[in-house]
């Protein structure tokens, strides 16, 4: 096992990696598959002291279904914003910063959110208290802070919580 | 330029209508909007479903070309999915620690215990005198 | 297209020699930056403006400057680019260097003579 | 014994004399004695063969093909001065010998002596006319160095230095004016330049050549204007003015004259040049001497006098007048040689050479005194003595001269007037030294000179004495031997004899000598009365001065010159070049009116139009910001760069594509970390002259505007016209099948022309090691050193997360996002960089992109995660990265070497494997692994060494931050 | 040239390369490997180029096809007379200079040893090649490592020469790249021997557009030639260069003299009609105007390392002014006093600082010859005595080499300086002497005198100055390495003058084959690479 | 040629281009230097969008890496600059 892992230390990324070689070239010959193993096997090794430590992905499943609601918040938030950019002089949207309290602590999982909030159009990850126990938020449009809280830790956080703690 | 397939030229001639127009509003937006945070949302048009929408187009497109699947470009959103939040955080956070320096109170905390930037927004350096640039 | 491309190239020349002219040393690196985008456009402008044609060869095409763009100017540009990068680096430090000892950044160390 | 072997007999013996213990003066001497007596030996055993006008000729080639050959020829004239070298030579050793002081470190003076022995030998042994430049100089750079033996001395230094500046420039002058005779000859060969007089004197360019060659000869031999350095050249040793200032240097320019005499003389340009200078420098020396109170300086004006005798002798265009200077040549050479060493042995034993103070001496040194006094006369031209009848041959001529009736009548009295000066300051010599009341103030106490210490001069004059009684007896056989190549090998009839009956000559002499005597008495009465105690009159002739201050204002004028034609400034500089260039390529194009071609056009893109605008906008923005603005500035270039990229991606040029995004990037970072060290914004000083600062940037403005249309319109022309016969077929041809690659760029770069990439990452390595080297000496300005205002303006003792990251062991802080998403981007990249990298040289990628891919992952690290981080966990030491890819590649070509092909050699290996298939394995891919390697060390050593900085000035602050309270 | 010696060729490139990679990867620590590998990398650079002197000589021009691709397409390596003098050169100075650094300049700074190895690839690069960019590459090698010597030991004079050295080469680079582009653009073809052939065929109204390249091509070498008025970064730049790094610099201004020299008798021939002698004249006045300013520049110089540096100047003017006359005598005589002048100035460079540590004691200060006051004469004993002061051995050596340096560099009899000003003046006025032959004639007549005699001026007074002085005076050490360094320079020297026939026999030979270029063209254009496994095999098919 | 497509990719670079001349009028503009960086992160994602686009028109796969190599690290330049101004050096 621990041979096992020390070859192999991260076995996702191993795979991650894998896919993107094969994507990358094009193709599934077995000179590529070869290669492939081989970076995939090699790289995760050599940059083993550059990673992040103690990050793993505890919930792949969880993960992918996670993913998938962000994309479909994604395409849901971009039609919103692009509307609310062409009618701008007439209705401004309620835009403002929003305090999250967070109990997510691993990051990864904070690094995730960022990425999730970043993307998602409509929201933008301002800060990060020192302690990580709450952030800061700017919020495209928002009505009730309180819902939007509850409905933000609900929809992310928790996830991120389970897929990495 | 054609794959022979009309349907297939038809949804790729709309992702890319549609990416057209997402990201010139997005641009139109970021020109328009009147505060730095309200600007920081509308590029995300740009980089999501207007990316998105040009890798599904090449994807589908290429895919049908070659007769296989040819995935890669949708390597392209997802790396800059994965890229464009370093810019983005930093440039939020240059902007609160800007507001915050500047003594502009609008902007909250995260949370206590407070991440302050400044220790006396007063004794900071007023923005006229001030060494950063603008 | 042609026309405007000679048109981008001289400006981009005309901003770098305006730059290059400047008394501060960090004008004159940011001139001469931009110097070299001009000058590798301009050797690039060399070979034939065609679109879609990279020389990259490709079975069953003739090999000939009809089917593909001249290959040289680009590897020529592939090492003038390389060399711009190390020069701008090199006088990038030594005007931090010259900063630090003459205490200005004059291209001189020293204002304007009367 | 070879000519040769003459001529390096005095070099050797210099050579041994130099090893020489520096203060065993006797040994010295002895050496360099008899080195010059073996010499003399051999040259008095050679008379027999030149005695009926018998040349001897020796020859060695050096450089044929300049004319330049070692040819030694020796003639009765050549002869004849060989004595005088070799005797005098010998003479002046065993003098020097008791002259010098026993502390003198005199090897270097003995070595110095021999060799211008060597050098004088040279000139007078010189059958080739180059050959005589080299030893003429030789003799200007020994002398020189003897003038300034006594180097301690300002008035040795300078009297050195003026001897060498003017009878050197006057060499140079000799150098051209050869050069000219050897060209219109035809050869550098003494013989066939003797035997071309004819086409000699009647080519057109016969006057310059002669003026040329007259300056050489009149410098060296003091004629005027140049004549004044000979006096200040007196500041050397006595032996040295002995030897060198009266029998031998000073002779070199008359020796010329009369060597050259048969094809240069004849026609009226000699005449009025050499025979006018001659005269005037006859009168000029005379009158000087007899106002001077140094002896030897009265000495030096004096041989002034006999030179510009002499030369006035050539310069009558008469054979007899030619035989009456050789013969003057020997007669000076013997009476001023003795008294030159009688007045040294004056001031040895006095302390002083001032006539004024020295009195009555003949009491005390009567020997020294009786020979000089027997000197003197000879000097005055006194009967029984040799000068009498070199002078009376001499005023012979004068009387018979043939030209401009005004000079026929001139020329007698000019020569009396000149006999009288010369017998006033021979009885100031004399007479003021050795009679009167004997002083008594004397540094010194005088006696006797040594016996071996008079012994020459008693030779000398002894004979003086001989050839005055017995000319024809004693000097007759030499002389005409000497006389007749200098006449052109037939002697005109003259004789040797004392008495000629009551001749004018004799008249004029008597005249000169009673004249003589009057003049003395009147001057001694005035000068009693403290009249004329310096030369009247002729301050305005001192060339010394005007020599001196011409020199000065020569180099303060130099200095002007050099201020207004250069500059320390780097912009005049810059606009010089950029204005230079663009002034040549325009009279480049003129003539040739500038077209367009009609190659066919592209069709317009407006989104294309629409890009180029942008990049246009940015650039122009570029420039109008980088000097207040610089990080708006670095912005904007960045979109310029973006720009230029899209174009070479549009027009089919993915490689540079690829290039130019990773080089922008990189760039744009470095330029980001220079930033750091300038100060945030330059403090606006007030212009001085706001109008001049206008008139400049619009000068520049319009300079870039038109340097920019210049480039715009040549890229035009080009672009339209139809593409030339390219070579570039040949690579699109042969890219696949021999190169092995389809990517045609790539396989250029590794293949085609790899001996380019070689190089440049060679440049790459080269500048970062530079960038590196500098840096380890990096100070920043002082107004950096601080931490930016942004770090200061928060506060240290406060809970945030923008004071100092780096502490963090992981990634925290507001960077807790940037760093996780970096260290993701690590692998990822790694991947990237190996597909580019492995696909390079079939599509767009290869080694160089893979390289700075790596590069800007890892720098991305240090980014987010601080160096210190990345370095504790990745220890790079990109020298090596360096080192190990510039041998990877080198070796990489030179593998190809082995098997027999050239460096750089392109061999693919081809396997089967199993499963896998054909696999193809160029060697060009490892060249591209080294390029990759380098170009991964240089980028990290030049970003690191420039991060580096940071750290150092933060662990510099450190102990500053310390003595605030620090939060926990 | 025998089939054996093409491969020595690529000797001079590859040698440097691997040395200067070996000396990064030997540790800093390891002095005494880091000074022996550089000396003997630079003197087997000198033994390697000997050889290929010999062979260019008795065999022909040498060519070899870099990566086996033949001329005009691939890189071809170039070998004639001229090319292989100059590195016979380089062998020499960088020998001197290698060895004279490990008395003490190669320790002020990092890398010192793989700069300096890295300059001489760009050298003999520069002067090897025969391909135009190749030719910018290895200008940006040399002046890569360059930039970095001339920074060795860094300080603020030395960073602002620099700065202002790199600025301006960084522009000459633009033009450089501008000026082959445009040429390539006109002609299609960057091998330099092609491009003599296809510079001929331009067409009328394409010819205004190469000559508009070669001259911004020729203002790129002028820079690097130091013509007046584009060389007054020259002066700061050598001064500020450490002693060793100033020696090889006189290489430098070689270099923009021997591409001038290459390309314009190759492109620019008697024969090649409308474009016969382009620029001819520019570059004739240019080098006059050269020659004058750094004559007078000479007579201006009171401290040593400026006459050195004004020297350099006055060998551009000089081989300038020879090359814009155009006439193979002249050419001939010029190249001799490349060899002549480049030997010289180098001991100049390394001379000066050794004649510096004769520094006379404080209170003993001679002042300037020319201003001491106008003393009356010393008449007295007791004004001065008159007894020499005897030179240390030491102080005696250095006097000797500063004296035949001297002659060297003022071109007096009778060393090889001397024979080289023989043969300009010589030539410049030429067999059929001809009053009427041009003012620029006789002016470079003129300035060749002058330039010796100012030359004898500001040498002389340099020289009283540090060898002859009042009173007590520091006995200077001298390291044996720098003993040695200058040593082999009047060595060399030495060799040059007594071999001076055979020497200006091989420069009459060089001039020749430069004014004819058809056999350099032809022995490029028809060597043929080495069929081999890569050209035999057929199309994507595997050999077994 | 499918004149849908072609017309469709004209309009998507004319988009594109349109929009980075609005994107370079905040670049020039600011007001502050946040702006002036956000604006050239977008210049780099327009630049990929247009290389993308490019790739698809001329039906070439070629194009892809570029448009990568802007998607892996044109962040990296703006995201100096904004580690720049919030901080004043670059790597700490
Ligand atoms: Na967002
Ligand atoms: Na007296």
């Amino acid at each position: 096992m621990t041979m096992l892992r020390r070859l192999i230390p991260a076995p996702w990324l191993s795979i991650g990696l894998f896919v993107l070689w094969l994507a990358l070239a094009r193709s599934t010959a077995p000179a590529q598959i070869v290669l492939g193993v081989a970076l995939a096997l090699v790289i995760p090794v050599l940059t083993a002291r550059l990673r992040l430590e103690h990050a793993r992905l505890r919930r792949p499943g969880q993960a992918v279904r996670f993913l998938a609601r962000v994309a479909f918040d994604v395409i849901a938030s971009n039609l919103i914003v692009a509307r609310d950019v062409l009618r701008f002089r007439t209705r401004r949207p309620a835009a403002r910063f929003v305090v999250i309290p967070l109990e997510l602590r691993d990051p990864a999982g904070l690094a995730m959110l960022a990425l999730v909030t970043t993307i998602v159009p409509g929201t933008v990850w301002s800060e990060l208290a020192v302690d990580r126990s709450s952030m800061l938020l700017h919020v495209w449009d928002v009505d009730d802070e309180a819902t939007y809280v509850a409905r933000f830790k609900n929809r992310y956080e928790r996830p991120l919580r389970d897929i990495f703690e | 330029m054609s794959t022979g397939l009309a349907w297939v030229d038809v949804i790729v001639a709309v992702l890319l209508v549609l990416s057209g127009l997402l990201v010139l509003i997005s641009a139109i937006g970021f020109l328009r909007l009147p505060d730095f945070f309200l600007r920081m949302h509308p590029p995300a048009l740009a980089y999501t479903l207007g990316t998105w929408c040009v890798a599904g187009a090449a994807t589908l497109y290429l895919s049908v070309l070659e007769g296989r699947a040819a995935l890669h470009p949708l390597l392209l959103p997802v790396l800059l999915a994965l890229t464009v939040p370093v810019t983005t955080v930093l440039l939020a956070r240059v902007s609160l620690f800007r507001r915050r320096r500047t003594g502009v109170e609008d902007t909250p905390m995260a949370s206590a215990p407070r991440p302050t930037d400044v220790a006396d927004p007063e004794s900071a350096p007023r923005p006229k005198d001030s060494t950063a640039p603008d | 297209m042609e026309a405007l491309l000679a048109l981008v190239i001289g400006v981009l020349a005309a901003a770098g020699i305006w730059l290059v002219l400047r008394p501060r040393t960090f004008q004159v690196v940011m001139g001469l930056a931009l110097l070299s985008y001009a000058v590798n456009l301009f050797i690039f402008s060399m070979g034939s403006l065609v679109i879609d044609q990279p020389p990259i060869v490709v079975p069953g095409v003739a090999a000939d400057l009809a089917h593909y763009t001249d290959p040289m100017p680009q590897a020529l540009v592939l090492t003038a680019i390389v060399i711009g990068f190390a020069t701008t680096a090199l006088f990038l430090v030594i005007l931090l260097a010259a900063r630090g000892l003459s205490g200005t950044d004059h291209v001189d160390g020293e204002q304007d003579e009367p | 014994m070879s000519l040769l072997m003459l001529l390096m007999l005095p070099f050797a013996g210099c050579i041994i004399t130099a090893l020489l213990p520096t203060r065993a003066r006797t040994v010295l001497a002895w050496v360099a004695g008899i080195v010059a007596a073996i010499a003399a030996a051999q040259v008095i055993l050679l008379f027999p063969q030149v005695r009926d006008g018998g040349v001897l000729l020796e020859s060695y080639a050096w450089v044929p093909s300049l004319g330049l050959d070692i040819v030694l020829r020796m003639d009765g004239f050549a002869w004849i001065f060989a004595v005088i070298i070799t005797t005098i030579g010998v003479l002046v050793c065993l003098y020097a010998r008791y002259y010098m002081s026993p502390d003198d470190p005199v090897a270097r003076f003995y070595a110095l002596f021999l060799a211008f022995m060597g050098a004088m030998l040279g000139i007078v042994l010189s059958g080739n006319l180059l050959q005589l430049v080299v030893f003429w100089e030789a003799t200007s750079l020994v002398s020189f160095l003897l003038i300034g033996y006594w180097h301690h001395r300002v008035d040795a230094q300078r009297g050195a230095r003026m001897a060498l500046v003017v009878t050197g420039a006057g060499g140079l002058c000799l150098l051209a004016g050869v050069i000219l005779l050897g060209n219109i000859v035809g050869s550098y060969d003494l013989d066939t330049v003797l035997a071309a007089g004819d086409v000699i004197r009647a080519h057109p360019l016969y006057p310059p050549m002669l003026v040329l060659i007259l300056i050489g000869a009149f410098t060296k031999s003091a004629q005027f204007p140049f004549h004044f350095w000979l006096p200040r050249a007196m500041a050397a040793p006595t032996p040295v003015s002995a030897y060198l200032h009266s029998a031998t240097m000073v002779k070199a320019g008359v020796f010329l004259l009369a060597r050259l005499w048969p094809v240069l003389s004849g026609t009226s340009w000699w005449f009025w040049l050499v025979g006018g200078t001659g005269a005037l420098t006859l009168l000029l020396g005379a009158f000087i001497a007899m106002f001077q109170n140094d002896l030897k300086r009265l000495l030096a004006y004096s041989t002034i006098s006999h030179l510009g005798l002499i030369t006035l002798l050539f310069g009558l265009n008469s054979p007899l007048a030619a035989v009456a200077g050789v013969f003057h040549i020997i007669n000076h050479a013997t009476f001023k040689a003795s008294l030159f060493m009688a007045a040294g042995i004056i001031d040895h034993e006095t302390g002083t050479r001032d006539i004024s103070r020295l009195n009555g001496l003949i009491r005390a040194m009567p020997r020294t005194g009786t020979l000089a006094l027997v000197a003197t006369a000879a000097m005055a031209g006194v009967p029984l003595l040799n000068g009498f009848l070199s002078k009376e041959m001499f005023f012979a001529e004068t009387i018979f001269v043939h030209s401009h009736p005004w000079v026929e009548w001139s020329m007698p009295v000019v020569a009396t007037i000149a006999g009288i000066f010369a017998v006033v300051y021979s009885l100031r010599f004399g007479y003021d030294i050795f009679f009167g009341e004997p002083s008594t103030d004397l540094p010194r106490t005088p006696h006797e000179a040594p016996r071996w210490m008079r012994a020459p001069v008693q030779l000398l004059v002894i004979t003086c004495l001989i050839v005055g009684i017995i000319p024809g007896l004693s000097i007759g056989p030499a002389l005409a031997a000497a006389a007749r190549p200098v006449v052109g090998g037939e002697l005109p009839i003259y004789s040797l004899a004392v008495w000629h009956g009551f001749t004018p000559p004799l008249v004029m002499s008597l005249v000169a000598i009673f004249g003589g005597i009057a003049g003395y008495l009147w001057l001694r009465q005035r000068q009693a009365r403290g009249q004329f105690l310096r030369t009247p009159g002729v301050s305005r002739f001192d060339g010394r001065q005007l020599f001196e201050s011409m020199l000065l204002g020569l180099t303060r004028g130099s200095r002007v010159f050099l201020r207004v034609c250069s500059t320390r400034r780097l912009q005049p500089q810059l606009f010089a070049v950029i204005a230079i260039g663009l002034v040549l390529a325009l009279l480049a194009a003129r003539g040739v009116p500038l077209e367009w071609g009609n190659r066919a056009r592209l069709p317009p893109s407006q989104s294309f139009v629409l890009l180029w605008i942008i990049g246009m906008v940015c650039a122009v923005g570029a420039a109008a910001m980088a000097k207040f603005h610089r990080l708006v500035a670095i912005t904007l270039m960045g979109g310029a760069g973006l720009v230029t990229c899209l174009t070479f991606a549009w027009f089919s040029a993915p490689d540079l594509a690829l290039t130019q995004i990773v080089v922008e990037i990189i760039t744009t970072t470095l330029l980001l970390l220079g930033l750091r060290w300038l100060p945030m914004r330059e403090k606006v000083v007030p212009e001085r002259d706001p109008l001049r600062g206008r008139l400049r940037r619009g000068r520049d403005l319009l300079l870039a505007a038109l340097v920019g249309s210049g480039m715009a319109a040549l890229s035009y022309a080009l672009l339209t016209r139809p593409v030339p016969q390219s070579i570039s077929p040949f690579f699109l041809q042969r890219a696949l099948p021999e190169g092995g690659g389809s990517n045609v760029v790539n396989v250029m770069l590794v293949d085609f022309r790899a001996l380019d990439t070689l190089g440049e990452i060679t440049v790459l390595g080269a500048v970062a090691l530079t960038v590196y080297a500098l840096l380890r000496r990096f100070r920043p300005a002082a107004e950096s050193i601080a931490r930016p205002s942004q770090q200061r303006a928060v506060a240290v003792n406060l809970d945030t997360d923008l004071v100092s990251p780096s502490r963090d062991e992981d990634a925290g802080g507001y960077l807790l996002v940037p760093a996780v998403i970096a260290r993701l981007l690590l692998p990822i990249a790694l991947v990237v960089a190996a597909h580019f990298f492995l696909r390079g040289h079939n599509e767009p990628g290869g080694g160089f992109v893979a390289g700075l891919v790596i590069a800007i992952a890892l720098l991305m690290q240090s980014l987010m995660s601080g160096t210190r981080w990345v370095e504790a966990r990745a220890p790079i030491r990109p020298t090596r990265w360096i080192a190990v890819g510039l041998l990877l590649a080198s070796v990489t070509g030179l593998g190809s070497v082995l098997f027999g092909f050239p460096f750089l050699t392109s061999h693919t290996v081809h396997a089967n494997l199993p499963w896998i298939g054909d696999v193809h394995l160029p060697s060009a891919t490892f060249f591209d692994l080294g390029v990759l390697i380098v170009v991964v060390g240089a980028t990290l050593l030049i970003l690191t060494a420039l991060a580096h900085q940071s750290i150092r000035a933060h662990r510099q602050l450190a102990p500053r931050a310390t003595t605030h309270p620090e939060a926990p | 040239m025998n089939t054996l010696l093409p491969g020595l060729m690529i000797v001079p490139l590859v040698l440097p390369l691997m040395a200067a990679a070996l000396l990064l990867l030997v540790d800093g620590s390891q002095r005494r490997l880091r000074a022996l590998i550089n000396i003997a990398a630079s003197l087997a650079g000198l033994v390697v180029a000997a050889i290929l002197l010999w062979a260019v000589d008795h065999g022909g021009i040498g060519v070899y096809l870099a990566a086996n691709w033949q001329a005009p397409f691939g890189i071809v390596l170039v070998a004639d007379r001229l090319s292989v003098l100059m590195l016979v050169l380089v062998g020499v100075v960088s020998t001197a200079a290698a060895l004279y650094a490990e008395a003490g300049w190669s320790r002020t700074g990092a890398a010192f040893h793989p700069l300096f190895q890295i300059q001489l690839l760009g050298l003999n690069g520069v002067f090897l090649t025969g391909d135009l960019f190749n030719l910018f590459v290895f200008f940006e090698v040399l002046l890569a490592a360059s930039y970095g010597l001339q920074l060795h030991g860094s300080g603020w004079t030395r960073v602002r020469a620099g700065m202002h050295y790199i600025a301006i080469n960084l522009l000459a680079s633009s033009l450089f790249l501008v000026g082959l582009a445009v040429l390539y653009g006109v002609t299609g073809t960057l091998s330099m021997a092609d491009l003599a052939d296809k510079a001929t065929l331009v067409a009328e109204h394409d010819r205004g557009l190469l000559h508009v390249g070669a001259a911004i091509l020729a203002v790129a070498f002028l820079i690097k030639a130091a013509v007046w008025p584009l060389n007054a970064w020259l002066v700061p730049a050598y001064s500020a260069a450490s002693v060793p790094v100033a020696a090889l610099f006189v290489l430098m201004t070689k270099v923009g003299f021997y591409a001038l020299f290459r390309l314009w008798t190759l492109v620019f021939p008697a024969e090649a009609g409308l474009s016969a002698h382009f620029g001819g004249t520019a570059l004739l006045y240019g080098g006059l105007l050269t020659l004058t300013f750094g004559t007078v520049g000479l007579l201006a110089s009171i401290r040593l390392e400026r006459v050195a540096e004004y020297s350099v100047l006055v060998s551009s003017g000089t081989l300038l002014s020879a090359l814009g006359m155009d006439s193979p005598a002249l050419s001939a005589a010029a190249v001799f006093y490349l060899a002549s002048t480049t030997l010289a100035v180098a001991m100049l460079f390394l001379l000066v600082e050794l004649v510096k540590r004769t520094g006379v004691q404080a209170q003993a200060q001679t002042p300037d010859v020319d201003a001491a006051p106008d003393e009356e004469d010393n008449l007295d004993d007791a004004q001065l005595p008159l007894i020499g002061v005897a030179f240390p051995i030491s102080v005696a050596m250095l006097g000797l080499a500063f004296i035949t340096c001297a002659l060297l560099v003022a071109g007096l009899p009778p060393l090889a300086g001397f024979l080289a000003k023989v043969a300009l003046l010589s030539a410049a006025i030429g067999p059929n002497v001809d009053i009427a032959a041009g003012p620029a004639r006789w002016a470079l007549v003129v300035l060749l005198l002058l330039s010796s005699a100012f030359a004898t001026i500001s040498l002389t007074r340099a020289g009283i100055r540090h060898f002859w002085s009042k009173g007590g005076r520091y006995v200077p050490y001298l390291r044996a390495a720098e003993a040695g360094a200058v040593l082999f320079l009047i060595v060399a020297a030495g060799l040059l003058t007594v071999y001076a026939e055979p020497a200006m026999r091989y420069a009459t030979a060089t001039a020749a084959s430069l004014h004819a270029p058809r056999t350099y063209i032809d022995a490029v254009l028809n060597a043929r690479p080495r069929p081999g496994p890569a050209t035999a095999s057929p199309i994507g098919e595997a050999p077994p | 040629m499918n004149l849908l497509l072609s017309v469709a990719s004209s309009f998507a670079l004319g988009c594109y281009a349109l929009a980075s001349v609005l994107v370079l009028l905040r670049l020039v503009g600011g007001p502050r230097a946040q702006d002036r960086v956000f604006a050239l992160d977008l210049l780099y994602v327009h630049a990929m969008l247009v290389v993308m686009v490019v790739g698809l028109r001329y039906q070439s796969d070629r194009y892809f890496e570029a448009a990568l190599l802007i998607a892996l690290f044109g962040f990296v330049s703006s995201a100096a600059m904004a580690k720049f101004i919030l901080r004043g050096e670059v790597v700490e």
